[in-house]
Parts: structure tokens; sequence; C-alpha cells
């Protein structure tokens, strides 16, 4: 492989959109390892948290943005709680998240589906409703078989309603679904 | 202050023996809060990852609600609902990203930000309210010679600055509740590790590993029993326990409860409204050690008073 | 008047943003100003001369040096000035470096704004008047605060240097932090065998008065004439008659009282001698713990002592010296890492701090060298350090490096294997920082002769996990950030390496030297560079590391530094006193004392001048603050050189409408 | 020297030498780049900083003023910043009654090693000042010259009854004030009647033929306190009304005379009138004949034509709001107490009100057409009772020369400052500055918003406890009520 070209390729307007969208000082990052170290999804992890930092500020913006690591992050916020330079690394993956998809580069759609999943059962039914989620998720992904191994003893504990709770208002939550959609199509234009 | 509830969507789900015991355990600490009409859901996990705004007009439609019900604050049990409600409120003190989340909605919040209705914990209001003396006394069964790993998950006190309850690496509230049924609290270093969160349904490798490692080590430093306070690691720990035990290849066995079945276990409160039965992990033979140990010690106290009273006797018949 | 104006180019530093010709031609045009030139370097001795030329050539009367901050140069010049023959007060500085020409690149900008400055410069110099110093005896004894090495090396050179030492330690021995270390790096040598005789030293040396166990009260009066109190705390032991030979520790029935000495790490006798070395060797009740103190009954240690030297009644004693200097030589304590709760916050009975480890490795601690784990007394077998523990930490507010802590921890390390040579160690850094002489080549050593495993990331928690066999051990969740894979280590014992802040009661005691400190208790020299012993209270130095991270052979060289600052004071029988003080207007003083009642020195006395109430400056005391002059409602007290109509003036040619 | 045009605004910073002059070098040596616009003038120390500097620095057209110290409890000469403190803050309350805005002067600590922070406060202020832009100009503002407070139906109703009628208890005054002159008091200060039945003037009593002429009534104006420093060492009397028993308490309070030396007669006191308002009932320059007073109403003939005028209508301002009829301190009491009332919920002047609606810069029309008014006359200060410097006011000195002998509106607006502000926690509400006025300048407003401001931070009124220490003659380490300032 041959090795990057610092003074070609960095992109320092990168950096500084990252800052400004995440609020955060990331050039104090001074690569302490303390985020990677406590991140509970690291050994899942492609590319590590400290390791997205230093591309951030390196501005290599493909390789803080083309990664799994992004998707599989739980936002648990240990990295946050930890940082020895006050960076909310949390949000800044949060951030880089939402770049992502505005960019096209999601890794690991079935996290995304998911999310997706949930997200359109609240705008149906103004709530989460377990079914719900899973069936359309495993519509969207042909996945999720492997939930199925707990879903007897759920559903034999009378955890899982098969119908939904409709709240009176879920026109009211559909519409901030249908204006946030509007705010992203005028965002892309 | 007054203060309304907002009961969270797991609790209608996978968390209703969450729900019904927290209301029967407040009920019975007279802790009473104003039902909110028509909340809807506060967006989750999947609203935040995927945009902060929509996650934040998903929780300010239910400020809205909660503000009809003439209360000032919210109390809500899942720590999920918790962080997404307060965060909310907290982003919305800028003006800006409260413009973008009121241009969502169909009428804009309050005007004033600081008026937006502050976010608890059920348990934080417990504690800070009742207070573990109080718990103590309302106590009939006392949970002896237990030990019990309480686990809090990472989103109860983080992040601190916005939280403001509790110690960020070494919470002890649940710990205060624990002593004060009468269980031994053991010193549980994994308090505040991720179990896996929602990753459950996507990628059951992340949370049976994460979920794992708590209980091997709640194993480890010999409880018999984990309590939580959050619906979704309580899934985790409970309903997924089975595919941690493949993940790991060990056997657990460890019941875990939501420390309001517990409180209600201690207060007495009826079996219905904790709803024991609920749990995937077969709560029985807990429940047998506590009522062995229960059992103990009223023997051994009888059998003190028999010693004493006989010891007494003779003494007595000696002088006369 | 004729004034004469020199702009510096200091090299590319000034001249680079500024039009230093351009500030000079506009200078000219200002009123009473004679000369002006731009000059390379002004402070050069070139430069020096060409001022004293000018001074002559001209006949100026006053000098205006537009160049870099006056707290760097503006002695300089004023001896400069004087050398021409002019009273060394008739000189002013127009900062247009610091201030201008390395703060901002506008070349338009900085040149304006440096003439405005010259500007002030030169309406304050024309309302400048020649002063003089006015001189006072000094007392020839120094006062040295602290009795760590840095402390006693600035006693014995003073001591040496043939002046009166009076030296204030609060603890019951001196020799500080050194004395509880058990080797020193590079060379891991024996500490105490370095020092041990320098201490004796203090204790033998004829000029040198050791109140151990005493705290300083109180401090009054100026350089030269300082008045300081001290509080000898009680003992319950009559030092005079104790000959320190242990008989009362052996007895003590009180065998449970915390060992500060040995960190803790084991425990003491409520009545006890720190360690075999101590100076002066004496034995001190801890009240805390002391039987007959607590509960009235018990009295061992009275009835078995053979010189009936102890006294159970006895009181804090207050003492008064009078000395002409004071060296602050407090040095450190390690900030509380408790708050730390990732790494168990003081939970975990194995996880130790490295003052402590030193303790446990020293053949006179508790361990008697042998490193056991306090939880269950085994030794280990994987030992993790952690560096940076409360150092380099914004979240805790603790931004700044703790200097030595590298160094010690590979020391550490290395003494771990010679102690144990089947274990294993890791140390977790950020950097290493080993910038002295055979430094760097010794954490080599660590590495490549011990085996150390260095691992370079922050460790984010320590989880303890119960083993099979019961016996605990600990998780250490950290990251390889040059594999880029986070990584953990089961330890058995994990040593933190915790940063240092000032000594406990620093920010008290710079309250009453006067000197400045920062937030976490390190006093603050007079210049960075310049003046890194002195303070900005005349006649108080600054020894060790109560100014700034340091190692043992930087913190005797400045011990050494400020007992030559203080005998340069001294060589000199009487001093001079800063003559920019307040100075009282009698004809237009009212009497109202309103000056009186406000000034922080009580350097002004109400007299009677004619049957008139009036106000007396007191010249050795005035510092020359001004409050007095801002509180007059008729202007009749002045700081000479910063004058209500010197600043109006300043003012009035910056804003005119 | 100009500011360069488009670039810059004038900002004056004045900086203690060992902490925020110190902060600026570091910065600089640490390359911190920062706006141009800041001169710094060096001082010793912030406690240096007379607050009268700063507002030199505002008159004189400076678009923004800063000082900077060292951290308080860090000071180098201990406690000047904890002065400074005080000051400073006071002033910075000030600022807006004579129109400038006081986000135009800011104080802050900076400590020497603190280069960073130095960087962002002369960032965020300068920023600040830019967003405020240029201040407004003296000789660009539109003088105005309305008083409507001082309009005869804008009157504040008094908080009590008043009145004017024969004080029955005078004669036992008049007694017990020549048993005090048998017994060895030197005299007595006191008031008796003028060149004319409306007039009465000061007298210092030392027969009982003169004590026999002593009067009270609401004629009765004048502070007699403003006397008593000129007797200090002799032992003397003085009758006082409740607002000047004030002032003789002030006095004693800053040791200025001595309790030994005065003897303090009182009796209750039903109002006093402004002069003035009774004139502006009769015909101009008519000869007052007789003035007979009952009940609240005072008849005057002139002229030969009778004229009544109600207390009402006639009160002064100070009168009108009065919760201290009685004398304060007093060694001899005569006659009953008067009733004293609570005080007002909003305790303003009428002229306070008045210019508190205004905007800035329409306080500074205001004071700009009262100052072209002004003639220099100083009767405000020969009135006051808390001038202590007498004839070393200065105002009139060359060293030091705070004021140029130009009759302009500024020298002469910033006389008031210096008054008001030497006055800052010492002034005790007497009025008689205004009172003397021959112009009817209300320049009481000043010393009242200094007054106001004082109360509410450091709930201190002057002359009321002869132990009191007006507050910027002192300190606290923590001061509750201050708070620091956001510097953006």
């Amino acid at each position: 492989m041959a090795s990057i070209r610092l003074d070609q390729v960095r992109d320092a307007g990168f950096l500084h959109e990252v800052e400004e969208e995440s609020g955060q000082n990331i050039s104090t990052c001074y690569q302490c390892g303390n985020c990677t170290a406590g991140c509970p999804g690291a050994g899942f992890y492609d590319r590590q948290v400290s390791q997205i930092m230093r591309a951030v500020q390196l501005g290599l913006k493909d390789e803080a943005l083309r990664n799994r690591s992004l998707w599989l992050c739980l936002s648990c916020s240990t990295c946050t709680a930890r940082c020895p330079n006050n960076i909310d690394v949390a949000r800044v993956m949060e951030t880089l998240r939402h770049m992502a998809r505005r960019e096209g580069l999601v890794q690991d759609r079935p996290i995304e589906s998911f999310w997706k999943s949930f997200l359109d059962t609240v705008k149906l039914t103004g709530r989460s409703f377990e079914i719900g989620v899973m069936a359309d998720y495993m519509m969207r992904t042909g996945r999720g078989w492997g939930n199925m191994d707990m879903a007897p003893a759920a559903l034999l504990k009378g955890k899982l309603p098969f119908l939904p709770s409709c709240i009176r208002g879920r026109d009211e939550v559909a519409r901030i679904f249908k204006r946030y959609a509007e705010t992203k199509k005028e965002g892309q234009q | 202050m007054k203060l309304a509830y907002y009961p969270g969507c797991s609790g209608h789900g996978t968390s209703k023996e969450y729900e019904s015991s927290t209301r029967a355990v407040c009920r019975a600490l007279g802790l009473e809060f104003a039902e909110i009409e028509d909340w809807s859901c506060c967006g989750s996990t999947p609203a935040h990852a995927m945009d902060t705004v929509l996650s934040g007009a998903l929780a300010a439609r239910n400020f809205k609600q909660i503000a009809l019900t003439g209360a000032e604050g919210v109390v809500t049990p899942c720590p999920s609902c918790l962080a997404n409600l307060k965060l909310a409120r907290h982003r919305m003190q800028d003006a800006a990203f409260k413009a973008r989340v009121d241009a969502l909605l169909d009428s804009p919040t309050v005007e004033n930000a600081e008026a937006l209705p502050e976010t608890y914990s059920v348990l934080q209001i417990i504690l800070e309210q009742i207070g573990p003396e109080a718990i103590r006394a309302r106590v009939t069964r006392p949970l002896e010679g237990v030990k019990i790993a309480t686990y809090y998950g990472c989103l109860m006190s983080r992040p601190a600055d916005v939280m403001q309850f509790d110690d960020p690496e070494n919470p002890t509230a649940m710990d205060k509740i624990m002593e004060a049924l009468g269980a031994e609290v053991v010193d549980f270093p994994l308090k505040t590790e991720c179990c896996g969160a929602a990753m459950g349904v996507a990628r059951q490798d992340v949370t049976g590993s994460l979920s794992g490692r708590i209980l091997a080590t709640a194993r480890s430093f010999g409880a018999d029993a984990v309590v939580t306070a959050c619906p979704l690691c309580h899934m985790n720990l409970d309903l997924r326990q089975g595919q941690a035990e493949r993940q790991m290849r060990l056997k657990f066995r460890l019941p875990v409860f939501y420390y309001t079945q517990l409180m209600g276990l201690a207060f007495g409160l009826p079996d219905e409204t904790l709803k024991l039965d609920k749990l995937a992990v077969d709560p029985a033979p807990f429940l047998q050690l506590v009522a062995r140990r229960r059992k103990a010690r009223i023997d051994a106290a009888a059998e003190a008073a028999r010693a004493a009273m006989e010891k007494a006797e003779s003494e007595e018949g000696a002088a006369s | 008047m004729k004034i004469g104006v020199f702009v510096c180019h200091c090299g590319s530093n000034i001249e680079a943003t500024v039009d230093t010709a351009e500030v000079a031609r506009i200078a000219l045009t200002y009123p009473d100003v004679a000369h002006a030139e731009d000059s390379m370097y002004t402070c050069s001795e070139p430069g020096q001369d060409n001022i004293v030329n000018a001074i002559k050539k001209y006949g100026l009367d006053g000098v205006v040096v537009a160049s870099c901050s006056p707290r760097m140069h503006e002695q300089t010049f004023r001896r400069t000035v004087e050398r021409a023959g002019l009273n060394r007060y008739m000189f002013e500085m127009a900062n247009i470096r610091e201030h201008v020409s390395w703060i901002g690149k506008d070349r338009e900008a900085n040149t304006n704004k440096a003439a405005e400055l010259v500007r002030l410069a030169v309406e304050k110099l024309r309302r400048d008047a020649p002063l003089h110093s006015k001189q006072f005896d000094v007392t020839k004894r120094v006062l040295v605060i602290g009795g760590g090495v840095a402390g006693i090396q600035a006693a014995l050179d003073c001591a040496d240097g043939g002046i009166e030492v009076v030296m204030v330690e609060r603890e019951s021995t001196i020799g500080g932090k050194m004395a509880k270390l058990d080797k020193t790096f590079p060379t891991v040598d024996c500490s105490s065998c370095v020092l041990s005789p320098k201490m004796v030293d203090v204790a033998q040396h004829p000029k040198i008065k050791l109140y151990a166990y005493s705290e300083v009260e109180s401090i009054s009066g100026f350089v030269g004439n300082f008045t300081v109190t001290i509080r000898k705390k009680t003992a319950y032991v009559d030092w005079d008659k104790c000959t320190g030979c242990g008989t009362c520790t052996e007895k003590c029935p009180a065998r449970h009282s915390p060992d500060p000495f040995n960190e803790c790490v084991g425990e003491t006798t409520a009545i006890n001698i720190p360690f075999p070395q101590a100076i002066p060797k004496k034995a001190v009740i801890d009240a805390r713990y002391c039987r007959k103190l607590t509960t009235g009954k018990c009295g061992v240690c009275a009835r078995v002592c053979p010189t009936g030297a102890i006294n159970y009644e006895m009181k804090d004693e207050i003492v008064t010296e009078q000395v002409g200097a004071v060296v602050a030589a407090t040095g450190y304590d390690l900030m509380d890492w408790t708050i730390m709760g990732e790494y168990g916050g003081g939970r975990f009975p194995d996880v130790i701090t490295s003052l402590q480890y030193e303790r446990m490795l020293s053949a006179n601690g508790p361990t008697a060298g042998h490193i056991k784990r306090p939880s269950d007394g085994r030794e280990p077998g994987v030992v993790a350090f952690i560096q940076c523990v409360g150092s380099r930490d914004r979240s805790i507010d603790r931004p700044y490096c703790s200097g030595f802590c590298c160094m010690y921890t590979a020391k550490q390390a290395i003494l771990t294997r010679d102690h144990m040579p089947e274990s294993r160690s890791f140390v977790f850094y950020m950097d290493i920082r080993a910038p002295g002489k055979m430094y760097d080549e010794f954490t080599r050593r660590a590495v490549e002769e011990y085996g150390v495993q260095y691992v370079r990331g922050r460790v984010s928690a320590i989880q303890p996990i119960r083993r099979a066999d019961g016996s605990l051990g600990y998780i250490l969740r950290a990251a390889d950030t040059l594999l880029g894979e986070p990584v953990e280590v089961e330890a058995d014992m994990v040593v933190l390496a915790v940063g240092i802040e000032g000594a406990h009661g620093a920010g008290e005691l710079a309250e009453k030297l006067r000197i400045s400190y920062d937030k976490y208790g390190f006093f603050m020299e007079r210049h960075v560079k310049l003046a890194p012993v002195e303070t900005n209270t005349a006649g108080v130095y600054l020894a060790g590391v109560c100014q700034g991270a340091k190692d043992i052979p930087a913190s005797v060289a400045q011990g050494s530094a400020a007992a030559a600052k203080v005998l340069s004071l001294f060589s000199r029988d009487k001093l001079e006193n800063d003559p920019q003080i307040a100075q009282v207007d009698i004809k237009r003083c009212v009497g109202c004392g309103k000056c009186v009642d406000v000034c922080p020195y009580g350097a002004i006395k109400k007299i009677d001048f004619r049957g008139q109430p009036k106000a007396e400056v007191v010249e050795t005391v005035c510092q020359g603050c001004g409050v007095c002059n801002a509180t007059c409602p008729q202007g009749a007290i002045q700081v000479s050189h910063f004058t209500d109509n010197q600043i109006l003036a300043e003012v009035n040619a910056l804003c005119q409408f | 020297m100009s500011v360069l045009s488009g670039k810059e605004l004038r900002i004056v910073g004045f900086l203690c030498n060992w902490c925020s002059y110190g902060g600026a070098d570091t910065a600089g040596t640490a390359r911190a780049a920062q706006p141009t616009d800041l001169r710094i003038i060096r001082v010793p120390c912030s406690g240096r900083v007379n607050p009268l500097f700063v507002l030199k620095a505002l008159m004189n057209g400076a678009d923004g003023v800063l000082v900077s110290g060292c951290h308080p409890r860090d000071c180098h000469y201990s406690a000047g910043n904890f002065y400074a403190r005080r000051r400073l803050e006071i002033l910075k309350e000030f600022l807006p009654i004579v129109g400038i805005d006081p986000a135009r002067f800011e104080y802050t600590w900076v400590s020497a090693s603190e280069g960073q922070r130095w960087k962002e406060v002369v960032t965020s202020f300068t920023e600040r000042i830019h967003r405020l832009g240029p201040a407004p100009k003296w000789a660009d503002v539109t003088p105005r010259y309305d008083m409507p407070f001082s309009a005869p139906e804008n009157r504040l109703e008094p908080i009590r009854p008043l009145g004017c009628g024969a004080n029955p208890s005078l004669p036992e005054l008049r007694e017990s004030i020549k048993k005090a002159l048998a017994e060895g008091l030197e005299g007595v200060l006191g008031w008796k009647a003028g060149f004319d039945p409306l007039h009465v003037e000061p007298v210092f009593m030392q027969t009982p033929e003169e004590v026999d002429h002593l009067v009270w009534g609401p004629f009765n104006v004048h502070n007699l306190a403003n006397f008593l420093p000129q007797y200090k060492g002799r032992r003397i009397g003085v009758v006082v009304k409740g607002c000047d028993s004030k002032g003789v308490i002030e006095l004693l309070a800053e040791k200025l005379i001595d309790k030994d030396d005065v003897t303090i007669f009182g009796m209750g006191c039903n109002g006093t009138v402004d002069l003035n308002r009774v004139l502006e009932k009769l015909p101009e320059g008519a000869s007052v004949e007789d003035v007979k007073c009952s009940g609240n109403t005072i008849r005057v003939t002139a002229g030969g034509q009778e004229y009544t005028v109600s207390m009402q209508d006639a009160a002064q301002d100070k009168c009108r709001q009065c919760t201290n009829p009685n004398a304060v301190l007093s060694d001899v009491f005569v006659g009953p107490r008067v009733t004293e009332p609570m005080p007002p919920a909003d305790g303003r002047s009428g002229a306070l009100r008045f210019l508190d609606e205004l905007s800035l810069e329409e306080r500074m029309g205001f004071w700009k057409g009262q100052m072209e008014r002004c003639i220099s006359c100083h009767a405000c200060r020969s009135a006051c009772p808390m001038c202590v410097c007498r004839d070393h006011c200065v105002s009139d000195a060359r060293d030091p020369a705070w004021l140029t002998r130009e009759d302009d509106v500024v020298q002469k607006l910033f006389f008031q400052l210096i008054h008001a502000q030497h006055l800052a926690g010492r002034c005790t509400g007497c009025g008689e500055c205004q009172r003397a006025c021959p112009m009817g300048i209300p320049v009481f407003a000043l010393k009242q918003q200094f007054g106001r401001k004082i109360k509410q931070i450091f709930g201190y009124g002057a002359g009321m406890d002869v132990n009191g220490v007006p507050p910027l003659l002192a300190y606290q380490v923590e001061e509750p009520n201050i708070k620091e300032h956001e510097l953006s």
C-alpha cells in the first residue's frame, strides 16, 4: 500500500466541519487512547475510536467516515466520561455518523435498518412496539431470526403485545417525521 | 414540586414488571405523580443516532403533553427516556437548536427554554425524597443474607454534567436502597460497564459478550442476584442471558431483578404488582434462599430466647 | 526638558511587524522630544553605549526606550541612564514587543500602536522627577521554610557563607520527600545514604537553628527586616530531655496509629520517631491516637521514659525571630487521586501510589523492603504502573506535567525486577519525558535490560476480579495506541504515578509571605526565565518543588541558587528602598485619615503638624500600591512615578474627545 | 492621537504591574494574536485605579475602558484589588445615569501566568466594543432642557403628612440650649430670621438673647452639620432636623469631628419648603411683608396681597420621601417624636424616575443641557457637609489637575462626577447641593444614583451609624453581592 501523502490528501476543512458540528475542540486530543481503552464495542470495531479521532485530526475524511465502528458505537459515553481533555468523544462519533449518512457511506446496513424500523414504528403509532419493530426489521434485512429464540420466552411471559398501542396524537408525531424529512430534502438541495 | 410520570414504551411491553412494580413501590412510599395524557415515544437511541434535532422534537412533543398536567418536572423509570428527555432539554437551552426543534412541531414549545420540564429518574426521586432510612422503616420482609450485584448501566449518570445525579464511575443509589432492604451489596466493579444496549437486535455477538462479562463478574463476586434500573439492560441480562451463556460457554442462571421488584418483595407488596413471573431467569431459587435465611434467623432468635428464659428460670429456682 | 527616544528592532522580533524608523520619526513630533532613533538591539552593549552617548551629545535629561516589557529590561536601562549621569528614574519604557509586535501582524496598526505607546511613555516621563532611595539596616539572618533537600541545601550554603539560619519544618524531622525514597534515579543509589549526612550537618551546624514540628505563624516587615512568629507545635515530649532512645515507642500500647511517614502503608505507635535517621531524633505523641490524651488512661510512655521527658500538659509555644530574608522550600504533596473513580478512588487495596510503593521498597520501610500486596500480604507476580494519574488531565483541571514521574516509574519498575526477578511489569505511559543527563538511557535500560513492558496508552479503568482461589486480581482496561488495539492486563498490584501539587497549606503561607501562587499551590517566581528564584516580594526566594515540578538535582541547584541570592543581598550593609512610593503633599492634606484606614500595610501614620492633623508615609514600609492615592479626595497623597497627573496625561494623550 | 479610522476603536486598559501586565506579557511571549485596539496604561495595582480615571477616559471619548488586576486573594499588595472590586463595581453601576453604556467599561482579573486568558479577555472585550460601535460624543449630542419632574403636577405625593405650624416645644428647646450654654458650651448652631419673613439664616448662638431668636419651622432648610468641621476642637452644640443629624453622624463616623465636642439638639421635623416653589406663586420681584403658617398652609403677604401655598405643593423633594424626621442621634431631644413612616416601595426621587425612563443618549442630552446652564459657582460644593477637602478641592488644583479651565459642559459635568464619586457611600442624602444651586440643576440625582447602588450591593446607608464605615473605604474577601462579569 502506498503511503498517505499528508501534504496532498489532508482536508483541513473536514476537521473544521467536525469541530463545528460537534462543538468539540478536537485539536486537544493527544492520542492517549483512553477512549479506545474504555470502549465496550472496541473488540468489534474495524477502526478504533482513537484512530478515528486521529483521522479527523489529520483531515482524512474517508478514513473517519468509511468504517463499521461508527455504526457499532453503543452511545454509552464511556469515552466522553474518561477523556482527559474534556472532549465529548461520543458526540464526535455521533456527528461522524450523521455525516456518513449524508455522504452515503453507511457501513452497517442492518444496524441502520434497525434504527429505521424503530422510528417507522414510532411514526406509525406514536410509540415503539417491539413486534412491529422486529417484523419491519426482518422485512428490511431478511435478518433477525437469531432473536426468535428469545421471542417465544417473551411471548409466553406476555411481554410482547401483538397489537400496537396507538396514541391519539400519532398524526402529530407523524407530522414531526414529515417535517423532518422535508428539512433533510431542503438541506440536500 | 409537582411531578408527572412518563412510563416509556417498554413499560407497556418488555418491561411490564418494571412499570407495575415501580408504580406499586411509589404508591407504598406515598409518592404521587400526575399521569401524562397521550405521551409518545421519546425517540430512544435510534432517533439521536440518526439526528439530534429529530430526537429533540420527539422529546419536545412530550414536554408539551407534560405541561398540560401542570407539572414542573417529570419522572421516568427508564434511563434511556431519562437521557433523551434530559439531553433534549439541555440542548434546547441553545436558542438555535430550540428553533430547529420547534420548527418540526405543530406548535413551538414554551418560549423560555428554562421553563421546559426537568426530568428525573424514579430512582433519584426515591433516594432524594424518601431516603434509605424511610425505606428501611417500610421493610417488613428484609432480604437478609443474600448478596446483590447492583448494575446501573451506562446511561444513568452520564454525561455527568447533564445527569447531575450520583457518581459517574461508582454510583451508589441502588446500593443504598438494597442495603436498606437488608441485602448485602457486593463491591461490583462493572456497575457502569455497557451491556450492549440496543445492539442486541442486529448484533447479538456484541450484547452477548458484553452482558456475559457483566454476569460472569457478578457471579465471581458471589452475587446471588443482579438488580438493574433499566429495561434495556434487563433485556440483555435476563431475556438474553441464554444468548450470553452460549456465547461465553458458561452457565450463569443468575436472576436479574428490577430494583423496584426487590423493594416490593421487602415491603411485602402483592405478587401481581411485582410480576416476578415475567422474569426469564427463574427467580425461585433466590426467593427460597431468602426464605431459608430468614427462617434460620428466626429459629436462632427463638432458640436464644428460649435459652435465656430457661437460664432465668433456673436462676430463679436456685434463688428460691 | 529634553527627551531621547530609542526604538528597538529586537532583531526581527519587533521590526518584522512594526516600522520602527517610522515610530522614531513620529516620536520626534512629540513635545519635549529632542532626539529619536531606531536601533537594532538596544539592550546590547553597543545599544546601551549609544544611549549613553546620545544623552551626552544632545544633553538629554530623560530617556524612553521602546522595546520589550519593562518586566524584562527596565532595570537594565535604568542602570544605563545612570551611567550617563542621569537619575535612574528619569527613564520610561514602551512595551512594543509583548504588547504589539508579538500579538499581531498588521504592520500599519502595529506601527500606529507602537507610536502611541511611545507617546504615553513620553507624557509620563515629562512628569517624572528624579527619585532617591532611602537606606536602611539589614538583619543578616535568613529564614528557611521547609527542611526537604532544597531547604537543607539552601540552609547549609547560607550557614557556610557565615549567615545565621533559622529553619522551620512542620514535620518532626527534616528530610522531606527525599527521606522517604528508597533509591534515586538514574544511578539507583541509596537515597538516605546521600541525604542523611546533609541532615546531620544541619543538626550540627553552629549557624543553623532548627525548629522542627513547627510552623510559620505570621510574617511582617519588609526586605532586610522581617519579623517572624513561629508556632512550636506541642510534641508532649520535652525535646531538651528526649534522647531519642526509643523506649517509649517500644512500650506504647496504641500500636495501630496511621503512619504518615510510611504513607500509611503499615501502622506505628501513638508516640513515635518517624524513622531511625530522623533529625532531630526526638519522639512525638500523635494526640489523636494517644490513649492518655484521648481517654485519660495509660501513661506508659511517661513511666518508661528514662529522662522523664513526657509531658501530657504541654502546649503550643510561639517564638519570634528577626530575619532579613526568607527562602520558601515547602515542596509538594500528591494530588488527591481518590477523585478518580475509574481507578477505584481508593477502594481497591492493591492499587497504591508510587510514594507508598517507594516505602514498600525501602529497607527501613514497613515491609522491610519486601513487596507485599496490602490485600493478602502475597508477593505480586504482575505489577502494573500507570503514569500521568492526575497529570496532563484537563478533565480534572490538572493540565500540567508533574515532571519526574516518568523517571521514578522506570526506577521502580527496575527495582521491582531486582526485588522479584520472576515478576513481570507493565508501564502504561503517554510520552516518556527524560531530558536529563543519563535519563533517557535509564528508561531504555528498563525496557532493554530489565524487560519492563511499556505500553503507550492511558488506562481507562481498573476493574477487580475475584479469582477462583478467592484472591483479587485487577484488570487494567487500556489501549496500545501504537498497535491501535484495545489491550488488557490482569495485574496483582497497580502502582499509580500520582501527579503533584504545591504542599498543602502552600496558599496560606504564600498569603503570609505576600507572594503569588497559582491555583495548584505552586509559588510564582518573579520572572519565568530571568528571575526563577526571586518572587514578587523583595527578600523572599524560592527553592525546590514549591515553585514547580523538579527532580532532586534541580531542587538542590535551586536551593544553592536561593542561598546565593541571600548571600548577595546580605553582602551590603545597608539596603535601599524603591523610591516609587507614596508621598504626602503636606499643604494639601486635610488630615481626614482615609488613607490611614485603607493602607494594606499600615504604612501611613496620622501626625500632628503645627496643630493640624496630617498624614505621613513610613518610607520603609510603604510598597507603593497606590490605594491611598486612589482614595484621597483632594489628591494630597501621590505615588511617585504613578501620580494622578501622570496617569491623567496618559489618559488625555489617548482620549481627546 | 486619533484611532486608525475604520479599523480600531479607542480602548484604554489599566493593568496592574504584577499580575495582568505580566499576563499580557505572557500572552505576547506565547505569540497569542490579539486585536490591536487596546492601549495599556501600567499602574502598580488595580487599587491604584481611581474610578475617576475611568470616567475621565470615557468622558473624553474612549469607546471602552478595561481594568485588570490580580485575582481576588492574589493581590501583590494583598488587598488593593479588594478595594478596586468595590469601587469599580459601583462605578459600573453608576455609569448609565450620565448616559454611558456600562458595557463600555469592564474590570476583570488576570494573573501573570494566564496568557491565554488575557488573550481571551482582550479579544472578547474588543469584540464587545466593536459591537457597540464608537461611543457617542458629547459634542454631537442634542441638549435637552426639559425637567418635567419639577412641574407642580408631577411632584411626588409625600409619604407622611407635612405641616408648617409653630412647634409648641420651641420654648423648651431654647431653655435647654440656654442651660447648656450656661454649663459651658461655647455656642450652638441654629437658625434665626433672615432678611425677609421667608428666609432664615444660620446663626452661632452664644448668648441667651441670641437663643431667644432661634426659629424652627418650614424655612429651616440649611443643614448646619456643614459648619461643624470648622469648629473642630471647640465645645459647641448644633440644632438638627432628622436629615441634618445624619450628616452629623457621618462626620462622627469618619472622625472628622469628635463626639465629645458636639452636643446635638433635636426636635421632630414636619418638613421644609423648597423656597422656589413658594416664590413661583408670587409676582416677580414682590417684596414679602408677612408670612403666617398654620396646619399645612403657608400664607404669604407680598405687595399687599395674600397668597396661600400648601406644604403639599411647596415641600422639598427630599421631605416628601423622608423616613427620618426625628434626629437619628441626639443628646437633647425636645417635644414628641414625629411618627416615622415606612420606607416607600419605590424610593426614587422624581428626577431619578425621569432619568431612568430615558435612553442612554437622551440622558447624555439631559446632562449636556443642564451643564450648559451651570455657572460654575460651586455653591453645590460649599453646601455639602461631607465635602471634607474644603479649600483643597481637586477641581481647583494644578497638581493633580483633573479639570482644565475651559468652560465647557464636559469639564463642568466632570466636576459633578468628582463630587458624586467622592460622596459615594458617604452622602447622607440631605440634598443641600441641589438646594444651593442657583440654577436649579438636579445635581443631587448623581449622588442618589451612587446611593441606591451602594444600598443595593452593600445594604449600607450613610449617616445611620457612628461606627459605620463607608463601603468604598472597606472590603470583604468574599463579596456576596458582586459577581464576576462575563467578558463576551
